[in-house]
């Protein structure tokens, strides 16, 4: 209790749970007893359940984007460690359509290992489960890393878009397809100038010298392979979108859309800051830039950093992105 | 008695002295996951044994070391998440089944050849889960070298047994100071870590050392000069 | 350039209003050389343009509540200073309707002068002007404070509710008696586990011991007149709802909305936290939560604290808070 | 002949050696109102020297002393928002009248009997803008001082007077120090901040010693020992 507001070490989650839970009754359910989320006012028409989830403090991520149009389930884990298979498995359940249940998951460890344990499960209760991983973290895209790329910032596009796709009642094999191959256009880098704190102790996670910046930092406070000296944020921003463009390579025509995300604490002066440095870097190289959210997306508690997401999209997966959604941090 | 296989006491004492070395070291363990990870190793392992001493609390606690191992398991693997909680599980999971077979025995018991069997049964489940091998800087690296020296010391009694696979994985993890992590969140640290141990290694040698004894603190086994 | 991502000092505020006019083009327009930002699409029946304005560092307010439904217009100013006059007074003249122009302005000296001034102005160029001031903080309400309470967290529910009003063709004097009486029903209490960092020096702007809290902090870093120790959360949000429901007295029949609002670093978590527990103090009281918001809605660069407001409203209060809004922060 | 007026030339250079005098201390600045108000003092009154030049730049420069502080009170008036920019803009819009009017008299120039004239209509102006009385704790607290000195030394050459004006300002600011703001950011503090002295108060301590000289660095100025 030295920095955070809360009742005691491990009360953190489930007591926001529980005032996630009142404050968004009318969007959402959240079974107390399995720790999960629920959307009241699933669109009709769809036959998939779509769920997703990880460890908590990430926060809007995942909760925050459950309802109609989105996600029908959330199952967020203690804070940094993914949810336990049980939870996975009663929400699958709780959410499965007609045509199964679909698990859009980050890579990593824990969460590949917790999601595929309820997968398991749900096979042998004769329920259909697809999976889409999501990995679009650049930074750890090295031989060195057999885990493969991280899942961060492209997450919520994934699900935005995946949602607007299950509500025109798509199967679930079409769905495990379209987000895969969403999820192979997106990549994000991240880079932070303080760290989160840790909330056992209050202190910070790690301690970066004045100046430095963490290069391609984690959404959990691991820190990236290296430290570089803060620069101008034109500077910067064109640094790790020349990298992002790189990997992606749009063609000219390509509709591209733009995801400049809070890791937590950096102020929303800076965010538009960097949009509008951004902006000016397309331009400059001709990226058709056709959509774009600014705000904190995909947070790591308190950590003073941003990330930027690129998705390569086309006109179907405009399409869903533009479809209706009303969840409680995510409306139009 | 205790010559030839552990009883549901035994068994049961040292799930107990494991709970209390996973709190001894809880913060050492934070320390060191902060260092190579996120952090909340220890918060993990310390939620895992406290679940499963409230299913024993619920349920009136174990009839023998197979039920007692089952607790583990349970806890681990249905309220743990993260990544080590149910590779844990998996490892309870694998020893309880052996625990159970050789009760099936003459003689009964935990013997040296379950533990031997289960760890390994484990250690192989873990492996197929994780994706992991040896000195890719993981628990794996810690659970190596314990299941190997129960494996050679069969025949001898399980207390013998255990203390040789815990010096075996006091090894493991300090040789995992110097390694450079490909699995787990160390991996994206690069080279940049060096001379840490990893943290869920320690864990799996707390495990097997809380046979003998509690742990009251990491430091004095983690130093390798 | 040690903590906040940008290209300079001074550049902070103007690069973030670039940003925010290419990000939310479809809804508003920024006058780049005085520096204010109208809203596109103003309801037809408005005969009363409505502007807010006050320093930056508080996003979303006011620029983010611009829009349908809400601000016509809203002047920033530096970081922490009040915009200047002539600011005021040009965007006045661009927002005025037939029934002129309506000020919302926090009380702070320096909102006051500078926008005293531009009423001048107005006055002088035959444009009606009429005030609005807001003035809810608990914490400056003392005898030794001459300057009165300041006004914070209930600035947007009053923005929120005039802007209702003003849609329905309202005129400025109605309007202006509306929201004092609004304003005069809102009360707020801020608390702080950190300093903000001041964007010249990226340090903290104060020092806090750990375990102690800023019981009463303003929204400029202002520190508050004490501190007191950390307590769990539970404890701390029923003293403050405790202060806060004595100075308003709201009767068992009268409907209350709540606002739990970050001041820039605290997370969700936090936030949904003291929620649950606000809920839990104002049903133990038999207060009657109609309404309420959680989230960053008036912050203070990356301070990392909290305020509580509570607005004792009535029905025709409530209809004018739920109507339509559509700002680039802002909408139902 | 620098005796009975300022000429164009010297309130020039006044107003020089005053933005001069505002670059150099404006962290020191800065530090005093980050104890007592938000920190961004200094920023708003180097903005506003600034904005000045700028504006007597785009206009080719000033032809006399009434246009000279005519440009610094335009600017803080009408780009400096914050609590001091447009206080400091009524003061000089005042002085500038006070400076046009006198040099319509014979002799013209900037005469002390006008500095008087202009520094107690400026502060009239602040004092009803702003509502502060003396001994709240604000710029008003080195200005009454200023304008005392002034009108008691009318006859004098301007030099003079203005040096009065300075001493009489900076035994205000420091007379701040001890007081309990009551008006302004401080007052929110109650009896939190003491031997602090007010940073608006600095700011025309500043203005009126620069006739004389650049004030490089103030923390001689503001000990009281
Ligand atoms: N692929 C893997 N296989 C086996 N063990 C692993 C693997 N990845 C990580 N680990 C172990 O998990 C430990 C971290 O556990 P924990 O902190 O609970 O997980 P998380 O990384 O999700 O926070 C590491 O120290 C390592 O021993
Ligand atoms: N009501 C007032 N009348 C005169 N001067 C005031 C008043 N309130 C504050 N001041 C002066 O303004 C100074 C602070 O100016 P500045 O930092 O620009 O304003 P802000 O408080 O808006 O950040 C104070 O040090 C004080 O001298
Ligand atoms: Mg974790
Ligand atoms: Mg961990
Ligand atoms: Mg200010
Ligand atoms: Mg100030």
């Amino acid at each position: 209790m030295t920095r955070y507001f809360e009742n005691g070490t491990g009360e953190l989650v489930p007591d926001a749970l529980a005032g996630f839970a009142r404050a968004h009754q009318d969007l959402v359910d959240y079974d107390l007893a399995d720790g999960y989320v629920t959307a009241r006012h699933p669109a009709p028409t769809r036959t998939v359940g779509l769920l997703s989830g990880g460890g908590s403090g990430h926060e809007p991520l995942h909760a925050g984007y459950v309802g109609a149009g989105m996600l029908d389930a959330a199952c967020p884990g203690r804070v940094f460690a993914s949810p336990h298979n049980r939870q996975i498995f009663r929400a699958s359940r709780a959410v499965a359509g007609p045509d199964g249940v679909l698990h859009i998951v980050k890579n990593y460890t824990g969460d590949r290992i917790n999601f595929g344990i309820a997968a398991e499960r749900l096979a042998d209760a004769g329920i259909a489960c697809g999976r889409v991983l999501v990995d679009d973290d650049l930074a750890s895209d090295s031989e060195a890393v057999a885990a493969g790329r991280r899942g961060t910032g492209a997450t919520v596009l994934v699900e935005k878009v995946l949602g607007g796709a299950a509500d025109t009642g798509m199967g679930l094999d079409a769905l495990v397809d379209l987000g895969t191959s969403v999820a192979g256009r997106c990549r994000t880098l991240a880079v932070a100038s303080a760290a989160h704190h840790a909330p056992v102790t209050g202190e910070p996670a790690f301690e970066l010298p004045s100046g430095e910046l963490e290069y391609g930092v984690g959404i959990h406070g691991e820190r990236a392979d290296h430290t570089r000296s803060q620069k101008q944020v034109g500077v910067l921003v064109e640094d790790m979108t020349g990298v992002l463009l790189d990997a992606l390579c749009p063609g000219p025509d390509d509709p591209v859309v733009a995801l400049v995300n809070g890791l937590g604490s950096v102020t929303s002066l800076e965010l538009y800051g960097i949009f509008g440095e951004l902006g000016r870097v397309l331009d400059a190289r001709r990226v058709r830039l056709v959509r774009h959210l600014v705000g904190d997306y995909v947070t790591a508690l308190d950590m003073r950093g941003f990330s930027l997401t690129l998705m390569v999209a086309d006109r179907t997966v405009l399409d869903f992105y533009d479809a209706p959604v009303h969840t409680p941090e995510w409306r139009w | 008695m205790t010559t030839t296989a552990f009883d549901t006491t035994q068994t049961r004492d040292w799930m107990r002295r494991f709970a209390e070395s996973v709190y001894a070291t809880e913060a050492e363990l934070t320390e060191l996951d902060q260092k190579v990870g996120d952090g909340d190793f220890g918060t993990n392992l310390a939620a895992g044994v406290r679940a499963a001493g409230l299913l024993l609390d619920r349920t009136g606690g174990p009839a023998d070391s197979a039920k007692e191992l089952g607790a583990m398991a349970t806890a681990f693997l249905d309220e743990i998440g993260g990544t080590s909680g149910p590779l844990f599980g998996l490892l309870f999971q694998a020893l309880s089944r052996a625990a159970a077979d050789s009760a099936a025995d003459p003689g009964g018991g935990l013997t040296t050849g379950a533990l031997a069997e289960g760890t390994a049964q484990g250690l192989a489940a873990i492996r197929r889960v994780g994706d992991a091998v040896p000195g890719d800087k993981t628990l794996v690296d810690a659970l190596t070298p314990a299941a190997a020296a129960l494996r050679a010391a069969e025949g001898t009694p399980p207390a013998a047994a255990l203390a040789a696979a815990a010096d075996g994985a006091w090894q493991g993890v300090r040789d995992t100071a110097s390694l450079t992590a490909r699995r787990g969140r160390a991996s994206y640290l690069g080279d940049r870590v060096t001379d840490i141990p990893d943290p869920g290694a320690v864990g799996v040698a707390l495990f097997f050392a809380s046979a003998a004894a509690t742990v009251h603190t990491l430091a004095p086994r983690l130093s390798t000069g």
